[in-house]
């Protein structure tokens, strides 16, 4: 969770408070270079592993490995996940030592840095995958499912999984592999906690495996918007 | 209620009166702050008249005017919302309870009158047009806009005296309805490139805010997407053309 | 020549929150049970989900889930001197339709009655002396105490799953919660919501004020939850869009999640949508119901006889279709005889309004419908009113229901109605105003009561029930004082502050609230009331009336907590007592 | 030309289907009309299109299944092809199609209770409405193999007549862009939509065309042949209509 405000700003109740910013928000040229250090796996201190050479400098991902597309993430997203690897409250026998090799300051810059790069469009709409099991994705994201109980991932995620800045990610073009896998995570309660009030773990241990491969599916199969950073805020 | 017509006599002779367009937020252009806002596209209007329409415009743009960094009501596509409101099942007094009698009643006792929104606007716009004809000389649309205004105040006093029905509850539903318009939903084709939501702040429908509820003070400025904006972006592949 | 259907045991009029509770409780009990709902069936899935759920101008403005007053609605007079006209369009108070009702389109703001209400003619006389109730007030005992209610509070508050902080548990008052709240026998099933930044600097300025400042308890769920009927609930996201809207996640506390799950499908419980009932069929000789009489989707008359038949409709149609039926009598403001109509009572609403400094970022639109804190240190008997001229009282909350800027867009009071002051001022107080809702008592007056208007009918030709009503002078002193207070705490909390005080004649035209109470009261006897304390008719013993016409008056609190309750408290009484021995349940 | 068109016809009766290109001629020619009114009953529809945009955007009982939803107001979709582009379709068809979600004839688990909700009014209208939309797609055919969609090609111009495929040229035109009234155009729909229909027909769970054409075309395709043609169409640029 994160931490609530302190105390003290509530004390100045009467005045106006300074106004408390989201990170990255603008993104500073300063951290986006130092993030790009990170990326590059000159960040020092100990760092193990570089990003870049799973995400990409330009943090499109690998959807053949499954590894996830960072840009136009939010900043606030990235970073509550990374401090949630460094913690092992989102266990990944990857991500956990490279995340809790970094500092407080590299996890927060290298965050920054994927966050204000412009995700990469996907064209969508081509054949892959049965398209029966995709028109089931995309009815569970549009309407979500009385048989199950669940509601549509776009109350959250937006209409094709746009995503929700900054805290509901962006799924749209994100490979189907790693949502899935991500899904069954949370689905076999391997997520934990991991996130306020358990929505995702409470939503997935409602959804059959093929409910999870056909969401995966949608989502990894929707156009995604390029030249635009975030979901929509950063300039 | 009599025009004054000694102040209008001034403001003529001051030169101010010039023609104004449809558009035409002259006291903005007189600010030199923002060009006029036109109207996007010629529109096919479902419910006004080409007459009616640019009656509405010039009200509505006087109720929301134009300033330096938003534009107005005309820019918002308010006209058009309303003739869509109005051709729609709103207009056509859906959610009205319609039978008689019918009486004048107090203003505890609310909207008493015999007619639709449809009918209430069909009416009041006659009436404006004569009223205006007959008080200022001109029509409303080419009144310099502090006469316009002055006319739209005694629209919402009810001096202006029409005998079918008050003008101020013509007045109050055009007030309504342009707020409506400014600040609704752009998929009703008012608040045009979401110009209401973004004056205010306001991030849309899409939206979920429980994690950053305990974050006081937070400076939140995602711009906001309506019902139909993200499956646009979607499918027309491209970003939106939104500004912050 | 109406279709007379096979007799059930259980007909219920109306299928929002009374009604499903009692379906699901006597199902439980093996009656078979028939549920009329005049509207629509609707679900979570797919009917709620957004983004189409979240259009303001469809469902706010335009009421896309309220009543349909070109079918019926009621007429509306302040005085019995003047000639009610009908309400045209809706606006003072939202019912709804369909199924679930307004317990869909809630906002989930869920509070106990004060000990003190249930008994409060004689508490007040016992307290303060004979003198306390003015002259006109109609101020009556409700025939059970709030230590009989509780357990029922409790089970209502758990099938909500209502999150929040106890005050007082079992007598021993609690840090941070409501130190004026009832005891309750359990801690709430789920804690509060994070409170916004506007409730935290209220709660420092109540505080500073010597107030007592804790969450309100929230049918916005604040964590993943499974009541005890086996429904599933899921966490609130603070989206903004609870009063007036249906909620697409689980998370707001309504028939469609936490009750009709485990009735819909079940083999004893039969839905029939689109079936307006028109009167309840009664035997004056036999002084029971036979049964409801009502037209179907298709237009046709059908006769459902019942063993036993319960009024689950909105609080005024309950009245109403009494009414219609010529079922008990009604009741004459002149001669203050009659029961029936008698104590419409509604909330005496105010509000004031801090406007703050313009980099103070509130962000509005992160809200749900009860979220918020409040103070009830002079709300009811929590303070003592002698010398003070009025009873009752208001809580004062900073709630944060959303954001949404057609119907929110505050501005201060000489800001000009519209042109470019208008368009400056909104933008400028949009995200930093703060307000304050004084959520107060409405106590009966002789002159305020429901009746059948004279003139007015509805689609299907009957009459139209007509409301008299104006806020008693009582209810404006109180109104005043407790808004004094609201403007004490908004002083500390720094801005400009305005307050919106109770002037004038009551008026149907803005929005106050749907807390339309009384005209079908219950009491200790026939004499003073139309039902006893078990919501069974005085005069049909078969039949049971259910909701907030049943209170003989309006605390300062929102009803649908003891709406609950009572309905659960009636299906006990029914369950465990009445159909092992069906007789009036109170001798009169 | 004329015998070209005449061959037309005579193919369409030969297979007892009708081409709505050959249709107009043998009117023209004075023969009888091949399929005067198909689902007898159904007449032209008179939509408005603007009463059409508000049912889109949901009426009463039509919330969270409201059109605009999944298909967007103009109807372009999200690109997924989970969803089928609607804009510049044609009017008759998509009533027809809204027709038979309702009746079961089309059965669909998320559209069949979302057409019953509507009147034959308002059917008449959505399908105006999006009949009268073009939205602009960029067409994704960079992300097709030009070999497959060759293949592509050449069953849409020939099809396979040893295995009962006639051409899609022969109904859907030429560059796919269907006739009115019953035939849909194919012109950048998406390609997963397009197969899953050519899937549904293969499989016997679609039933709700003409004459059972799709249905023996469908049949007589490899599952390479229809992902192909899937890609074919999608990736053609819409004409200007």
């Amino acid at each position: 969770m994160r931490p609530a405000l302190p105390l003290a700003l509530l004390l100045l109740a009467g005045t106006a408070a300074a106004a408390v910013e989201l990170l990255g928000n603008p993104p500073s040229p300063r951290q986006v270079a130092s993030g790009r250090a990170v990326a590059a796996g000159a960040g020092g201190q100990g760092q193990q592993g570089a990003c870049f050479a799973c995400h990409g400098f330009d943090g499109a991902g690998q959807a053949a490995a499954g590894f996830p597309a960072l840009a136009g993430q939010s900043a606030e997203y990235l970073h509550e996940q990374l401090e949630r690897y460094a913690s092992g409250a989102r266990p990944n026998p990857i991500m956990q030592p490279i995340a809790a090799a970094m500092t407080p300051d590299q996890r927060r810059d290298v965050s920054v840095y994927y966050a204000a790069q412009p995700p990469q469009a996907s064209a969508g709409a081509r054949p892959q995958g049965d398209p029966a099991l995709l028109q089931h994705g995309g009815n569970l994201s549009a309407i979500g499912s009385a048989e199950r109980g669940v509601q549509a991932c776009q109350n959250c995620h937006g209409p094709g999984g746009i995503g929700l800045w900054p805290n509901y990610p962006r799924l749209a073009g994100q490979p189907a592999d790693y949502l899935a896998a991500q899904l069954r995570a949370w689905k076999q309660g391997e997520r934990p906690g991991d996130e306020p009030y358990n929505f995702m773990a409470n939503i997935a241990a409602r959804l059959t495996e093929d409910d999870i491969r056909a969401v995966s599916l949608y989502f990894a199969s929707v156009r995604t918007v390029p030249r635009q950073a975030g979901t929509g805020v950063l300039p | 209620m009599t025009p004054d017509l000694s102040r209008r006599g001034l403001l003529l002779s001051s030169g101010s009166l010039a023609a104004v367009p449809l558009t035409g937020p002259t006291e903005a252009q007189s600010h030199d702050t923002m060009p006029a806002t036109p109207m996007a596209a010629p529109t096919l209007w479902r419910f006004f008249t080409a007459d009616q329409a640019s009656l509405v415009a010039a009200m509505v743009d006087r109720l929301i005017p134009p300033d330096a960094e938003f534009t107005g009501a005309v820019g918002a596509g308010v006209p058009q919302f309303i003739d869509g409101q109005l051709a729609g099942a709103w207009g056509s007094g859906a959610r009205l309870y319609r039978l008689g009698p019918f009486a004048e009643g107090t203003p505890e006792q609310g909207y008493q009158l015999p007619y639709t929104p449809a009918e209430l606007y069909r009416t009041s716009l006659s009436l404006v047009a004569d009223w205006v004809r007959g008080g200022y000389g001109s029509r409303f649309e080419e009144l310099d806009p502090r006469l316009q205004d002055e006319a739209l105040r005694s629209l919402e006093s009810g001096e202006a005296g029409f005998s079918e029905l008050p003008s101020d509850a013509f007045f109050e539903t055009l007030l309504a309805n342009t707020v409506e318009g400014f600040l609704s939903d752009p998929m009703y084709g008012g608040n045009r490139d979401m110009v209401g939501w973004r004056m205010v702040g306001f991030p849309g429908p899409y939206a979920g805010y429980v994690n950053l509820l305990d974050r006081h003070g937070l400076n939140f400025n995602r711009p906001p997407r309506g019902i139909a904006e993200a499956l646009r972006e979607h499918a027309q592949h491209h970003a939106p053309t939104l500004q912050r | 020549m109406a279709q007379r259907l096979p007799e059930v045991d259980v007909v219920l009029v109306g299928m929002g929150w009374t009604g499903a509770l009692l379906a699901k409780e006597l199902t439980d009990a093996g009656l078979k049970v028939v549920g009329l709902e005049r509207g629509r069936a609707r679900q979570t899935v797919p009917d709620f989900q957004s983004p189409t759920m979240h259009d303001e101008l469809r469902y706010a403005v335009r009421h896309g889930l309220m009543l349909d007053p070109s079918t019926e609605t009621l007429t509306f007079r302040n005085f019995t001197s003047q000639t009610a006209l009908p309400i045209r369009q809706l606006g003072s108070f939202l019912p709804g339709v369909n199924l679930g009702g307004a317990g869909v389109h809630w906002n989930g703001q869920t509070w106990r009655f004060q000990e003190s209400d249930f008994v409060l003619r004689s508490h007040l006389r016992q307290r303060y002396g004979e003198d306390i109730i003015q002259d006109g007030l109609t101020i009556q005992d409700w025939g059970l105490t709030y230590a009989e209610l509780e357990p029922f509070y409790d089970r209502f508050e758990r099938i909500c799953g209502i999150g929040g902080i106890v005050g007082n548990l079992r007598g021993e008052i609690q840090p941070g919660g409501d130190p004026f709240e009832p005891p309750r026998s359990n801690p709430f099933p789920n804690p509060p919501m994070p409170q916004p930044y506007a409730a935290a600097l209220f709660a420092r300025a109540a505080e500073q004020a010597g107030a007592h400042p804790f969450p309100v308890p929230t049918a916005n769920l604040s964590r993943p939850y499974t009541n005890p009927y086996g429904c599933a609930m899921q966490p609130c996201n603070a989206c903004g869009f609870c009063e007036r809207f249906g909620c697409e996640h689980f998370a707001k506390a309504s028939p469609q999640v936490c009750v009709l799950p485990k009735v819909l499908g079940h083999e004893r419980f039969e839905l029939r949508t689109g079936s307006t009932v028109t009167r309840v069929n009664y035997d004056r000789q036999g002084k029971r119901a036979t049964g409801v009489t009502y037209i179907n989707g298709r237009g046709q008359e059908v006769e459902q006889p019942a063993a036993i038949v319960a009024l689950c409709a909105f609080s005024y149609h309950n009245v109403r279709l009494l009414l219609l039926s010529g079922i008990g009598t009604p009741y004459d403001p002149r001669s203050g005889e009659g029961t029936l109509g008698k104590n419409y009572t509604y909330q005496t609403m105010s509000g004031v309004s801090v406007f703050m400094d313009p980099d103070v970022n509130l962000n509005p639109y992160m809200g749900a419908g009860a979220l918020g804190t409040a103070v009830n240190d002079w709300n009811g008997e929590a303070f003592d009113h002698s010398g003070l001229g009025f009873v009752g009282g208001a809580y004062i909350a900073a709630y944060q229901t959303g954001g949404r800027p057609i119907e929110r867009h505050p501005v201060p009071q000489d800001t000009p109605r519209w042109g470019a002051g208008w368009k400056q001022a909104v933008r400028r107080h949009y995200n930093s105003t703060l307000s304050l809702t004084v959520h107060g008592s409405s106590m009966p007056h002789r002159g305020n009561y429901l009746d059948l208007d004279p003139t007015y009918r509805d689609s299907l030709g009957n009459p139209l029930l007509r409301m008299t009503f104006d806020f008693p002078a009582n209810d404006r002193l109180m109104s005043d004082y407790v808004t004094d207070r609201a403007v004490d705490i908004a002083n500390r909390i720094g801005g400009k502050v305005e307050a919106a005080r109770r002037t004038g004649l009551y008026s149907v035209v803005p929005y106050q609230t749907t807390h339309n109470t009384g005209g079908a009261i219950m009491g200790q006897t026939p004499r003073d009331s139309v039902v006893n304390r078990y919501l069974q008719h005085w005069d049909a013993h078969n039949l049971f009336v259910m909701g907030a016409c049943t209170y003989p008056h309006n605390p300062g609190y929102n009803p649908t907590d003891t709406v609950g309750a009572l309905a659960l408290w009636a299906a006990r009484a029914i369950r465990d007592d009445y159909i092992g021995n069906p007789r009036p349940l109170v001798p009169a | 030309m004329i015998a070209r068109l005449i061959a037309v016809v005579a193919l369409g009766v030969a297979l007892a289907a009708a081409p709505a290109s050959a249709q107009q001629t043998a009117q023209r020619y004075g023969l009888p009309p091949l399929w005067p009114a198909p689902n007898a009953g159904l007449t032209e529809p008179r939509g408005n299109p603007q009463a059409g945009l508000e049912v889109v955007r949901g009426i009463e009982g039509l919330v969270g299944g409201a059109c605009v939803n999944c298909h967007g107001l103009q109807g372009a979709a999200d690109g997924s092809g989970a969803f089928p582009r609607l804009d510049g379709q044609h009017a008759w068809y998509l009533y027809k199609q809204l027709r038979d979600y309702a009746s079961g004839e089309r059965a669909h688990a998320v559209m069949t209770p979302i057409a019953r909700v509507l009147t034959d009014r308002q059917m008449q209208d959505v399908a105006a409405w999006y009949a009268a939309q073009a939205e602009i797609v960029e067409g994704p055919s960079g992300e097709f193999d030009l070999r497959v969609r060759q293949l592509g090609g050449s069953i849409a111009a020939t099809g396979a007549p040893d295995r009962g495929v006639i051409a899609c040229a022969q109904c859907h035109g030429m560059q796919g862009e269907g006739a009115g009234p019953a035939i849909p155009t194919l012109v950048g729909q998406y390609a997963p939509y397009t197969a899953l229909q050519l899937h549904l027909w293969k499989r016997g769970e679609r039933r709700n065309g003409p004459l059972g054409v799709m249905a023996q075309v469908a049949a007589g395709m490899t599952d390479e042949e229809i992902e192909a043609v899937a890609a074919y169409y999608a990736a053609l640029a819409p004409a200007p209509r």
